[in-house]
């Protein structure tokens, strides 16, 4: 299983999303997140924001990298801190 | 150069830093240190809190790019920043970033420039509580304007 | 916009001067402070000992022109600005500046300007004691250059 | 009687000058000037500097200002705090 992390304003709008997401051959943060676009109506414009960023294990990835089984991905909307 | 990068929810205390700071070379002739407070207002709403959001290890990396980039600009002798995180209350502070360095110039860029990036690209969510409403704070175009002077080509400001 | 401005021979303490500036107001968000120090070196000499000479009056009179300059220039809360004057020593506090803004640009700017006017408008005169020498300090240019930072047509950095 | 301030490298070289200097009908600080660098001749490069400012009464003056009786004339050499 993957381990799914929402922050900021998505993580209010991931609410009723799903913490763990099946892991299989092949699978891309790009490929859960249209997954959970299509099962959560709410989440749909926030997650698809071109500036939302993913991480694997805490570090920064690219959309099309290949997940593993029991790693941790986070979405992880634009920043306002300071 | 000695580097701190701290997250944490409880309060820092100014003095504390800037002795740390101070001590740290005899060549130091310059500190510069910024504290951010929340304000009771803003875009005209009146406060109650803030909360900030973060990710534990992520945010911490992110800060310490940040302090990276200014090190490899300037010659300093120190960096400190911490970074508050949970819910905060209007006059709390929120972030403080100190420099130390021989010169004032570089101390003062190195600031200014740490809070710019810091406020773009640390990773943090901001959330404001104001008449009981809960809501995300946005990216400020204001913010992503600031960054452009430290990428320009001219000497830095 | 609350004024101080001090010129003493005691030292200051950072965190009384950061606690009046931000209690000034609710709604402050930025407080920037800078405090010089006596560098232990200076042009490749060790220093054994500073003197600052002051004409009573005047000099206060130089500083709050600096101050004025700084408040009609951004929208500030408060401006505190104390000079030591007397004899120091390497690692001891020399200068304070703290600006209290809403907002971080015009906090940072308006300290940044206030030391370089500091600098080259404040009737202060400076003399160094090196290996049982003394000798008075000399305009540098590079102070002169960093003014002209604040009087070109473009905007401030 | 005109009392005679010098500050900073002015201070040192003025260490004969003297601390008082006779006023007169029409007396300005120029004049002054050109009276003490005659006299001292350790003053004459320090106090002729064109950077020198002179303050009468702790107010910054004109070259060319009367002076008057019992005021306080201070000569300024170019300023280094900070």
């Amino acid at each position: 299983m993957i381990k799914l992390l929402f922050f900021g304003r998505l993580g209010d709008s991931a609410a009723t999303a799903p913490e763990l997401f099946e892991a299989s051959e092949g699978l891309t943060p790009s490929a859960v997140r249209y997954a959970l676009a299509i099962e959560h109506p709410r989440l749909v414009e926030a997650l698809l924001e071109p500036q939302v960023l993913v991480s694997i294990d805490r570090v920064i990835a690219d959309w099309n990298q290949p997940l593993t089984d029991g790693c941790e991905l986070a979405f992880l909307p634009p920043v306002t801190g300071g | 150069m000695s580097r701190r990068v701290v997250v944490q929810s409880e309060d820092f205390d100014l003095a504390d830093e800037y002795r740390r700071l101070r001590e740290l070379d005899a060549a130091i002739g310059a500190v510069v240190t910024f504290c951010g407070l929340v304000r009771d207002c803003q875009q005209q709403a009146r406060i109650d809190s803030l909360t900030l959001q973060h990710y534990p290890g992520m945010t911490e990396a992110s800060l310490n790019e940040v302090v990276l980039a200014a090190e490899q600009r300037w010659p300093l002798h120190g960096v400190s920043v911490i970074h508050r995180v949970g819910a905060l209350l209007p006059s709390d502070q929120i972030v403080f970033v100190g420099v130390a360095s021989s010169h004032r110039a570089a101390a003062f860029q190195a600031a200014d420039f740490l809070m710019d990036y810091l406020k773009t690209h640390a990773l943090l969510w901001k959330s404001v509580e104001s008449d009981g409403q809960r809501s995300w704070v946005e990216t400020k175009d204001s913010d992503q304007r600031a960054l452009q002077r430290w990428t320009q080509s001219s000497t830095p400001p």
